[in-house]
């Protein structure tokens, strides 16, 4: 029966996270987003914390947690540096067509060696950000935007399978819109040879389910800084007269910017724990990311613009929580391509929110 | 975390459901189509009342009503949600002792409860009841209400105007809300029993309404209306007591998310309406018509969770405040939203006015007024969220 | 060169119109709601001061003028009645295919008969709402709404032409959701014979366009009407110790009905003007209808919320504002037809806002 | 009514639109990569005053700038807009005596201008000029500023910070605000020319912005900075004449819809971006795509239309005061949603970081905060719509 309470678990690790975001990923902000990296020293306390392999199975060395323990995490971390969290995490969401497709074997030939060398990423590609061909076992294509500088390796998602690419491919590096601390860079492939292939319509649909709720929630804890951020300054900041968060109307705007976050965040957990509950989520997984993309648009801006000309400048975290939201909300295929599955799911299906017969929400 | 809803409560949502249907919304289509409330004697409120409902939560002397089982108040709004998709308005209307129950359970004397909702124990027939609060010039600021209440010996003497009141005109008795003192806001504030036929307790006028026809909505006057000095909700030692006290700040709401659950429901009558047109009229294939479903689908979800939340906490004796309230300003938005757009869709078809998307169009606006509007709403959240003052 | 003052002549035009709506339509709103109809004694006021005939060519007893004094008109009436606006036009908007395809001759034809007949009405038809076929010299189908009881002429609009019916076809009476003043049925055509028949899909364009700014001036009028009676209300009406409209939250939606009122009229005015002058104007009247019924969507029920329970109930007329106001956005194809009529076009052209060398906006 | 431009302003319009492809867009863009304004020397700056712009409407003693034609301030508004349509950093960047001009032709004493503007007449090189009245915790709420002047025999002494100004590091001069009396509001502030290289002028900090990177935001600070007496604007005698008056209540506003229309300009450049990026990868097919174009042509288009509205009756004079602000507010949503939604459009291509709509959507959310935010902005239409008090 419905218990929102995330129990002690769950609390422990957000705790964790929220320690490690403020601790360590906070003060070099603007450091991070300069070197285009994390320091040694982030990455050392991150693998301490044992956040490093949340997901992983337990064969593997890996904490094997699921995606509400996941959307707890990333919110943390988004709210800390959404780019450091990205840079921070060599697989991130290519895990899923790994784990989804090709099994812990899979894992273990392309992923593993990953997170043994310093600094190495993997990247996601979804088909619908990208031009891609292939011919016999080689790729070919183009791919405009990955949030790393030169990948390791590349794990491309289609709506039938996923593919594996460890060589062979081009990356130019670009300055990025956002997210600079996890890189940015264009991918060019030449008839480059797939390492590996699946093909598996329902395990494509669900990485690219579990891919968006990653996504979600990093992009959650973005919006969350820049809510509670701005909230904060509209607290301290007097204008005539009054703290300016006093003024009814910016009252209103600061609550529903709370009431965007916090609608987002049901949307996810709820995503989350039918994924983690082997119940279907890929539709509202796509929904949930739908819905804080969204509540980007509001967000994003709005925090900037309660800070008036501050919000404008880099000496106030602001104008990069509006980048980097709006950044993260193009990435992975963006709203356009899940709002396309999720509206073509609920078409295709039962009366899309009734209390069904199934038994849950 | 878990978001499935048990066996027991599916079972019980099942057997609402074909109520709901069977019974429920043709009540409510016909009484929009005739454009007033259903009589008092019409069939359904006697076999909603020969379906064991209507009764009272009070069972005789010392109770204090059913012990609320864990989890009630999500239940509750589920099973509230799902009867609103049906008609939100024939539940308003819905035989009872409603509104003021838990009032006076929580406040009433022994003898009240014996007096006033003993008839509720065992009914005879549909019986109701009512709260009257609102006043014409008093809506969301309760503390200005201004029908006054005079102490005359052992008997008080209340004089004044309310409004909107669901149910009055066919109510037993009226709780009504009174100031001894309108210029010390709340704290002077009471409420008395009014039965019907009290002499000076008159002028029933049933509003028309836009929607939500099935209830009556009225306005009624008190004239040197005499009641006796027991019929004081709570009795004069209660206050007593209470003088020189502050009560104690709520720390939780469960009336909001009530109508937010209703709200849900009406949105979520829309949509299904609406993607049902859109399937007949072979529209599916158009991708703005799948982004709008999705949109819809994907808010009354959110509305849905936003309401849970806040029922959830009110279950676990948690303050609620702010999710009460945003669960109140998101369902009411998104009833509106749902209906809005199930009307564009439907187009021409949308303004013959015989479509249930049109009824629901004009029924969903309640949704954000009564409880106090979105904006409303916002201040409450802000006072907590960035301590706005009470101006 | 721009020049946004109206002149005498439309000043007192509109003048007039405002001062008919206000002594004779809005004393009656209720009772034309009731009876379906306008009554004798206001028809008669109407004819007297020289509304009916605002469009018809001088030639045929009219003021000949244009859609900027249609447009100034229509925002008038339909700030008193719009239903009321609509039974008083015997010809309305199927006026435009009449001009814009037969001419003079058909106007003669068709139209004038109906000026002659207390309370007769034409219909205009566009293709949008309604499933139609033509087989040789009759049409078949239906039509699910007119603002209308029992219309004297259909004229039905399509993409490439115009076709008219005098007889022969059912009307079903309505109920109707709103513009009840005018009536509402739903058409049934079995078979009909068309009366006459144009093809020119340059002039079908032209009519639909005028059809479109005649709507939406309508619709906008009900608009203004409840943005300013709700905030009249909301300067006189105390809660939490002051006016309302003093609370700047709600202050703030005030202003926002007050700026998609005012952004609506511009567009359409300029349409008009761009129709008067012989420009372009087809997609620019579709994107003001289009922004018309989008205000639509904020105000209707804005004006509602704004009185609160009062704004809920009869004996104020906002609840009528809102319904009126959705009804009208329905009508001739709704915004939907205008959004991809005018995407379509902008897609297709030049970029859309440049201060062309055309040399107009 | 009239819609139409004439053949005079079209022309100009074409010259403003080769200027702009040829020299302001690619200067916009080499500053926005470089990350920093573009430098004094930039040629850009050099061939823009051998263009013959740059230079003062004062021209020479007893002028009192050049006599606007009618309608210049609604040609002013469509060639700011063509400008801000190439870059409308770059367009702030630009040499010339900028922000304090009009008040140093209105309220300069013949002395003054000869001085200040007069340098601006035949110009030997680019000269900026600027107006500093922003401080850090005074930013809409131009009452609350505390820089002060202080009379010291005959020269002022001035004591403060400003930040986020204009050109601030570049400037012959800079025009002061400051307060005689920080605790009386606007009727004791007074404005002071400091000239370059004045003592106690210094600490200039060049902000690091999100977007318009092209022209400098400069914080300073001025420590017992004297200036002398005859550099406070007007002269001391037009304080004393105006003792006890009040300045009358302006009834226009000419400010706010040049930056309407520098954000219409800016969301147009996003729309013809999108438009263009969107036919290229073939996707006007799709009618989500479409919906989005119409839907901010049709935004923008209204956004000019509110802001030409706003230009055409301060040039006849008539109150502009509501019309101003909703230009405001509009012209700067608009300009967010168009580049917002352009962003969308482009998909990972936004995120790259080297498209122009990336640029634009970070130089587009300036127009929201410069010259009051749209909460301002709403502020000030409520205080004519509905008589908001003051505070």
């Amino acid at each position: 029966m419905i218990d929102l309470d995330p129990g002690d678990d769950l609390e422990l690790l957000r705790q964790t996270a929220r320690s490690f975001a403020l601790e360590e990923l906070v003060p070099r902000l603007r450091d991070a987003e300069a070197d285009r990296a994390v320091s040694a020293s982030v990455r050392a306390a991150f693998a301490q914390i044992g956040l490093a392999g949340l997901e992983l199975p337990e064969s593997l060395g890996g904490a094997e947690l699921g995606p509400l323990a996941r959307a707890f995490v990333n919110e943390e971390l988004g709210a800390g540096d959404a780019g450091a969290a990205l840079a921070l995490d060599p697989l991130g969401p290519a895990l899923y067509p790994l784990l989804e497709l090709g099994g812990e074997p899979a894992l273990v030939e392309y992923g593993l060696p990953l997170l043994e060398e310093e600094g190495a990423r993997a990247v996601l590609v979804c088909d619908d950000d990208a031009s891609l061909e292939v011919v016999g076992d080689r790729l070919s294509g183009w791919v405009p935007w990955v949030p790393a500088d030169r990948p390791d390796l590349v794990v491309v998602l289609t709506r039938d399978g996923a593919l594996v690419l460890r060589e062979g491919f081009e990356s130019e590096v670009l300055r990025g819109a956002g997210l600079r601390a996890a890189g940015a860079s264009a991918l060019r492939f030449d008839a480059v040879p797939v390492a590996a292939q699946w093909r598996d319509t329902a395990a494509a649909a669900r990485a690219r389910g579990r891919a968006r709720l990653y996504a979600a929630s990093l992009l959650l804890g973005v919006l969350r800084h820049g809510a509670e951020f701005s909230r904060d300054y509209a607290q301290q900041r007097v204008a005539f007269g009054r703290p300016i968060a006093h003024h009814q109307g910016l009252a209103f705007l600061i609550t529903d910017m709370h009431m965007a976050v916090e609608g987002a965040r049901l949307l996810i957990h709820e995503a989350a724990w039918r994924a983690e509950s082997a119940h279907p989520f890929e539709d509202a997984a796509a929904s949930a990311w739908v819905e804080t993309v969204s509540a980007s648009v509001l967000v994003g801006p709005a925090c900037v613009q309660i800070l008036g000309g501050h919000g404008f400048m880099q000496d106030y975290p602001m104008e990069k929580a509006m980048r980097e939201a709006r950044a993260l909300g193009l990435w992975l295929g963006g709203a356009d391509a899940a709002r396309e599955d999720a509206g073509r799911a609920l078409c295709a299906g039962p009366p899309p929110v009734a209390l069904s017969a199934g038994g849950i929400l | 975390m878990d978001f499935s809803i048990d066996a027991k409560l599916r079972d019980r949502l099942e057997v609402e459901r074909a109520w709901g249907r069977e019974r429920v919304r043709p009540a409510g289509l016909e009484a929009d189509r005739q454009g007033s409330p259903l009589a008092q004697d019409h069939p359904y409120f006697q076999d909603f009342v020969a379906r064991g409902e209507g009764r009272t939560r009070w069972h005789g002397p010392g109770s204090k009503g059913e012990v609320p089982p864990p989890g009630v108040v999500v239940r509750a709004l589920l099973v509230s949600e799902e009867l609103a998709y049906w008609d939100r308005g024939v539940i308003v209307a819905s035989p009872g002792p409603g509104l003021p129950e838990p009032n006076v359970l929580a406040l009433g004397t022994e003898e009240q409860k014996e007096r006033f909702l003993g008839p509720f124990v065992a009914l005879d027939r549909p019986r109701w009841a009512c709260f009257a609060m609102t006043e014409p010039s008093a809506g969301s600021d309760a503390a200005a209400i201004c029908t006054t209440a005079r102490k005359d010996g052992d008997h008080w003497i209340l004089n004044g105007a309310k409004c909107f009141i669901g149910n009055a005109s066919r109510a037993d008795w009226i709780l009504v809300q009174a100031t001894l003192d309108p210029s010390k806001g709340r704290d002077a504030q009471r409420s008395f029993f009014v039965e019907k036929g009290t002499p000076g307790l008159g002028g029933f006028k049933i509003e028309k309404k836009m929607g939500l026809k099935a209830y009556e909505s009225t306005s009624f006057s008190l004239v040197d209306c005499r009641v006796p000095a027991s019929n004081l909700l709570g009795g004069e030692a209660r206050y007593e007591r209470r003088a020189g006290f502050k009560t104690a700040m709520r720390t939780f709401n469960a009336g909001r998310p009530v109508i937010a659950a209703n709200a849900v429901g009406i949105g979520r009558a829309a949509l299904d309406e609406a993607l049902a047109f859109a399937r007949n009229a072979d529209r599916l294939g158009d991708p703005r018509i799948r982004d709008r479903i999705e949109a819809l689908a994907r808010r009354l979800r959110m509305a849905r969770l936003c309401c849970l939340r806040a029922g959830w906490l009110a279950d676990h004796g948690k303050p609620n405040i702010v999710e009460a309230s945003m669960s109140k300003a998101l369902g009411a938005t998104v009833a509106e939203e749902a209906t809005s757009l199930g009307m564009e869709l439907l187009g021409a078809v949308g303004a013959r006015g015989d479509h249930l998307i049109e009824k629901l169009y004009r029924d969903a606006k309640a949704m954000d007024i009564v409880e106090g509007t979105g904006q409303i709403q916002r201040v409450i959240m802000a006072r907590q969220l960035v301590k706005l003052p009470r101006s």
